[in-house]
């Protein structure tokens, strides 16, 4: 398969002022790294899903890959065209092969457009003029599986269900390669869910795209993506195969994750590990393994010396000093 | 379910019908409206044609509020009054809005530094007092009709500007902007296309409950001798006469104010009416 | 919060100075020349030459603009030509004036609109809360002229309940205070509708918040939960706009002064431009831009006190 | 259920909102038991009517709500016969709530200290003693410093951190009932797990009863003992845990369990879900208010509703398929 995407080394950096924005900015500026050295590769037909927790940098890694924020350093190669630093002018025509979805189902849909509008905008932004935009209408509607009448609607008369099918006739409307899914599932019931989850490998089945998701939900990932990834303060910890990183973790953050994801049964058996405290700010990086404060099986090393990246197979790493094969 | 879909226009209209005090404006802002719009046609004398014979008449048939200290027909004048008031309230506050719509917009959309100039810009002119600033001027080149609308205008695009900059901000960020801008959508679509429309509401109200605060000031810089210049008929110079021959001619007084406080009032009743069917909180309820 | 005051202060001092040399290129630019105005239409060429270069008008605007700033910092607008008194003097003794008659104007306004804003908020729908919002509209329409005319009218010509003229005898607390009544109503009246309407929609919308339904689920008696925890809230937006209407109170007086023939910034720009002596003209827009200035910062300074979440994200 | 003494018992319970289209029947008919020192989950997803229920119980119901039907009996006394006055003297001694977004539960411009020396209003100790009781407290729930932290307003504390001081508040005058409307929902995983676990540890010490909102089914299978399912304003299923989540007698909570991905271990392209939608309840139809999404209906589904049915050991549902031959 060939890569489609490959970010390396990506930092994105904001700057944080103390005090109220103005034009005598007297307060002392700070940056914040959200995204601190991030690495992935999206292949074609392939779904990779980041997992963090709020604050890890997973929704700004997505926009900056999207040329919604600006990165400050590393690559962002899309089918080996470098992405970053590029002018609007130039990435423009190249936005119609990436589509993003984000977070909020309905807050995605400019408020005062129908659905029919909403899901042809595409066709109009990147001038396809040859396209009968009721058809396209009716075949994308079709295609998520919404009828036809929904065309006239407005996004507040929708569901977030709907809204989110909606977003995904929009973000495929142009035939995309690569898909950046931000949170598809939040604010969807686990009966709803489902249906999008399924709607999403379909597509992907049938157009062969690549997608990356960015998510907190262990239990989706394990069902729509291939690869895993999870990321704390801006890096990622460990990187694999999904199933093989839910059979056996080796960073003790994946662990824990994975044991803070109950399953609905009152007799399931866990490995419990429980983490103290919350997430350190990334204004104020721990030294060393920047896990340790919070990390169980922290030794004294950890705390000085920053672990490098370590690959037991081709396909995984993980950068921890103290590695364990946990058995799950 | 089926949803009806209906025109903006409509929901507003309706919304206006249902509610006693928006249906009460809306009427007298009507009247006002045909009234200067037909001035030249339903004045019943030539609303400065002096006839010095008939000055300081009380109401009589002839005179239904009688006539001034020049012996002009006081009804004349306060129905030419409306159409002065609204030659100035109306390109006052569209120029303002307009002027106020394209600045708020750069500097909202725009880079940080021209986004810090151009507050400043707003905040110092919002910071000359309305009146004073007027006055400075009408010093200066002496009252006119142009010369204040124009500087109602300029104070006033501070308010307008910084509503559409916040405005333009907050939508900035928002999800469905940024949609836009992944898909490719350029500068100038989203802001036609996405930003306008949901800035628009808020900027409707703020004008129409911007127009008698507008008709307020001409009114009182006419009362000051400063406004238009006579012997143009406005609410502020009937006023004035009235005020300075109080003893003579109480009627003159009631003539000037009463349109006035009247077509005030009503306008403010049609922006409340306005704001409750624009704001987005109160529209989520119904 | 020391940090923040100065940080505001700043802020001020760079508005107003932008604002002295915006209000200072605008009036250059007006087609008009204050020469002329000042002569009148029989002055002679070699007059307004005179004047011209007495007051400095005949050199290039950044000289102008420059000497201008040089001279504001001394607190020096000039002489006047008239009485041959310094402009800054005459404008300034006529600032209390203003002043007293705003901060009565805001005193009483501000202070029954938050009570009824607070009522309509606590009782939402009722009959009272409907009275209130059209008496509240109502009060906004008023041009606060003509209520300014009527009240002299009704109040002390026909019912002769207060004085119609002046500002009372310097000294007599008691007599300046009796003058001060019908103005600051006149003034006033627009504003309480305006601090209602505002305070019922900011009180409703924190009544609304989530943690004032934690307040009730505690049990806290509804008095504290509408004063010590909704009120303290709701009154930070309030602050601020009193702070920005400043500009429309000071709009205001310049009427009420002329209806009432009170002594005050708009009466002495009124009889200046009569008298076409406009440095002082010029010198009252001046001090009425720097008053409104400092106004808006400290609203905003107050804001900050009253408001945790502005301090710390500063210190 | 348990033959345990109850603490809370709800029958019957029915609420109407008004609104522009008519009476949106909220809550129909809800019946269930909170006993003695045990924890009871409440598990649906949005739309089912949770929120209503809870503010039912604490008697703060938007204005447009009306109580058409029931009774709530807490420890014997009918809370919807009480005035206002005896309501708030409950509020926050006998019943506590702890809330679901902690970003927005405490007042911002007041410190935290403020606010917890305030609700022991009603306690006749000191202000000092108070302040005592509250840094005690936030130390209980696992605050470090408690005494510095007492002076700092809530926009200064995580997330997390707020929700700890949520349950101090909540638990200060211990209280019979702890009524907690999902409130780890807006906390990330790693720190959900931190504060149910010590939500079940201050349960053990001040024996009390929660009542514990959730539409995360791992979450009440952690921490409850017994949960009640509800379904479009209506409890379709109760009794323990163990038995609802092993044995689910109703198709929706199977339907529901079935849906949860966290169950399903291997990887598939078919997730299970409930096709349909939630019932308009403005005109609640009259068979069984699931039948549309269910796939076990027969046909008296459709016209009848169902009645109450027992399984054995308090757990029951309303299906017509646990009605004998």
């Amino acid at each position: 398969m060939a890569a489609l995407l490959e970010v390396e080394d990506l930092r994105v950096r904001f700057s944080v002022r103390s005090g109220s924005a103005g034009i005598l900015r007297l307060g002392a500026q700070r940056w914040v790294d959200a995204v601190a050295g991030a690495s992935l590769t999206v292949s074609e037909g392939e779904t990779l899903a980041v997992v963090g927790e709020s604050g890890s940098g997973k929704t700004t890694l997505a926009r900056a890959i999207a040329g919604l924020y600006h990165a400050q350093e590393g690559s962002i190669r899309f089918q080996g065209q470098e992405l970053r630093g590029l002018a609007e002018g130039t990435f423009r025509p190249l936005r119609r092969h990436i589509a993003m979805m984000f977070q909020d189902p309905v807050g995605s849909l400019s408020p005062r457009l129908t659905v029919k509008t909403l899901i042809t905008e595409p066709y109009k932004i990147h001038n396809f003029k040859d396209r009968d935009l009721d058809e396209e209408a009716i075949r994308l509607l079709d295609m998520v599986g919404l009828s036809a009448d929904f065309a006239s609607r407005y996004p507040y008369q929708l569901s977030g269900g709907q809204a989110r099918r909606v977003g995904v006739a929009r973000a495929l409307a142009v035939d995309p390669k690569l898909l950046l899914a931000d949170e598809p599932t939040a604010g969807l019931d686990v009966s709803v869910q489902g249906e999008l989850l399924n709607l999403l490998g379909k597509l992907q089945d049938r157009l062969g795209i690549g997608i990356l998701i960015i998510t907190h939900n262990l239990n989706v990932v394990r069902h729509v993506a291939d690869r895993m990834a999870i990321m704390y303060l801006g890096r990622f910890v460990e990187e694999g195969p999904t199933g093989a990183v839910f059979a056996a973790p080796h960073h003790p953050y994946t662990l824990a994750l994975l044991a803070a994801n109950p399953e609905p049964d009152p007799d399931a058996q866990l490995n419990r590990i429980e983490l103290v405290g919350e997430p350190p700010s990334p204004l104020d990086r721990p030294h060393g393994c920047e896990f340790h404060p919070r990390c169980p099986f922290a030794r004294e090393q950890c705390a000085t010396q920053t672990p490098t990246r370590h690959r037991p197979t081709a396909d995984r790493h993980y950068r921890c000093h103290w590695p364990q094969v946990w058995r799950r | 379910m089926t949803y009806k879909t209906r025109s903006e226009l409509r929901v507003i209209l309706s919304h206006l019908l249902r509610d006693p005090l928006g249906l009460a404006g809306l009427a007298i802002v009507a009247v006002v409206a045909f009234g200067a719009l037909t001035a030249d046609w339903i004045t019943p004398y030539d609303p400065i044609a002096l006839n010095i014979m008939d000055r300081l008449q009380g109401p009589s048939a002839a005179h239904w509020i009688g006539t001034d200290q020049l012996g002009r027909d006081t009804m004349s004048r306060v129905i030419m009054g409306g159409r002065v008031a609204l030659e100035v309230a109306l390109p006052t506050i569209g120029g303002a809005l307009l002027i106020g719509l394209v600045l708020g917009m750069i500097a909202g959309f725009g880079p940080r530094w021209l986004d810090n100039l151009i507050v400043l810009l707003l905040d110092t002119v919002r910071s000359f007092p309305t009146v004073m600033f007027a006055l400075a001027v009408v010093a200066l080149v002496g009252p006119s009709l142009q010369t204040v609308i124009v500087v109602i205008m300029v104070t006033s695009i501070p308010t307008y500007g910084r509503v559409v900059r916040t405005q333009t901000l907050a939508l900035k960020s928002n999800e469905f902007i940024l949609a836009e801008r992944s898909m490719g959508a350029s500068t100038p679509r989203i802001l036609a296309v996405h930003m306008l429309p949901n800035v628009m509401g808020p900027l409707a109200v703020l004008a129409s409950m911007d127009i008698p605060t507008v008709i307020a000031l001409e009114a009182g810089l006419s009362f000051l001798g400063m406004g238009v210049k006579p012997p143009t008929p406005s609410w502020g110079a009937i006023l004035n006469d009235g005020y300075t021959l109080v003893r003579n001619t109480p009627w003159l007084v009631i003539a000037g104010g009463i349109p006035l406080i009247v077509t005030t009032l009503e306008f403010t009743f049609l922006g409340e009416s306005l704001r409750d069917v624009v704001d987005p909180k109160l529209r989520k309820q119904r | 919060m020391f940090g923040y005051t100065l940080r505001r202060l700043s802020l001020a001092c760079l508005t107003a100075a932008v604002a002295v040399t915006v209000l200072f290129v605008i009036i250059h630019l007006v087609p008009g020349d204050p020469v002329s105005i000042m002569l009148g239409p029989r002055a002679t060429p070699e007059m307004k030459a005179a004047l011209t270069a007495q007051m400095g008008l005949d050199r290039p605007l950044p000289v102008q603009l420059l000497t201008f700033f040089a001279n504001l910092l001394h607190g020096d607008l000039g002489i006047d030509v008239f009485s041959g008194r310094s402009v800054t003097d005459i404008v300034l003794e006529q600032v209390p004036y203003t002043l007293e008659l705003i901060l009565a104007s805001i005193l009483w306004s501000a202070t029954l609109g938050i009570a009824l804003g607070c009522y309509s908020a606590v009782r939402r729908n009722t009959l009272g809360d409907r009275i209130t919002a059209v008496l509240s509209v109502g009060c906004i329409a008023a041009p606060s002229f003509v209520v300014a005319l009527y009240s002299l009218l009704g109040f002390a010509v026909a019912l002769r309940w207060f004085p119609a003229i002046g500002a009372g005898e310097p000294g007599d607390w008691g007599d300046q205070l009796n003058h001060l009544v019908l103005p600051s109503f006149a003034i006033g009246l627009s504003w309480v509708g305006y601090v209602a309407r505002l305070a019922r929609a900011s009180m409703l919308e924190v009544l609304g918040e989530p943690h004032i339904r934690t307040a009730r689920a505690f049990g806290l008696p509804e008095r504290w939960i509408t004063f010590r925890y909704a009120l303290r809230i709701a009154i930070l937006p309030t602050v601020t706009v009193i702070g920005v209407g400043v500009s429309f109170l000071l709009s205001a007086a310049v009427f009420t002064e002329i209806v009432f023939a009170r002594p005050g910034l708009g009466k002495l720009v009124i009889d200046s431009i009569t008298t076409r002596n406009y440095p002082i003209v010029m010198g009252a827009v001046l001090i009425s831009t720097l008053v409104f200035v400092l106004a808006t910062a400290l609203s905003d300074i107050v804001n900050a006190l009253l408001d945790p979440r502005v301090k710390s994200s500063v210190s | 259920m348990s033959t345990r003494e109850a603490l809370l018992e709800i029958r019957d319970l029915s609420v109407d909102y008004a609104t522009a289209q008519g009476a949106l029947r909220a809550l129909r008919e809800v019946s269930f038991t909170v006993p003695k020192e045990r924890i009871v989950g409440i598990v649906g997803e949005s739309g089912c009517g949770k929120s209503t229920l809870i503010a039912a119980i604490i008697r703060l119901l938007a204005p447009n709500a009306a109580i058409r039907s029931g009774t709530i009996l807490f420890q014997g006394e009918d809370l919807l016969g009480n005035t206002e006055k005896r309501m708030r003297e409950l509020r926050g001694t006998a019943i506590s709530m702890v809330f679901q977004d902690p970003m927005q539960a405490h007042n911002p411009v007041l410190t935290v200290g403020r606010q917890m020396v305030d609700i022991q209003y009603r306690t006749g100790i000191s202000g000092a003693a108070k302040r005592r009781r509250a840094a005690a407290m936030l130390a209980e729930v696992g605050i470090p410093d408690p005494e510095r932290h007492l002076d700092q307003y809530p926009h200064e504390f995580s997330g997390g951190m707020r929700q700890r001081i949520a349950i101090a508040m909540a638990l200060m005058a211990r209280p019979g009932l702890l009524i907690a409307d999902e409130p780890t929902t807006a906390l990330d995983a790693t720190l959900e797990v931190q504060i149910i676990h010590k939500l079940k540890a201050l349960q053990t010490e001040y024996d009390c009863s929660i009542l514990f909102i959730s539409h995360n089914l791992g979450v009440i299978a952690k921490l409850c003992d017994e949960v009640v399912v509800m379904y479009a304003g209506e409890v379709v299923e109760r009794g323990s845990v163990r038995s609802v989540f092993h044995q689910s007698i109703h198709p929706y909570t199977r339907s529901l369990l079935d849906c949860d991905p966290g169950r399903i271990k291997e990887r598939t392209g078919k997730l299970p879900t409930i096709p349909g939608e939630i019932p308009n309840l403005v005109s609640v139809p009259p068979g069984c208010i699931f039948v549309e999404r269910c796939p076990d209906r027969i046909a008296c589904c459709q016209c009848e509703r169902p009645g109450w049915h027992e399984a054995g050991d308090g757990h029951g549902g309303a299906c017509h398929l646990l009605e004998g031959p």
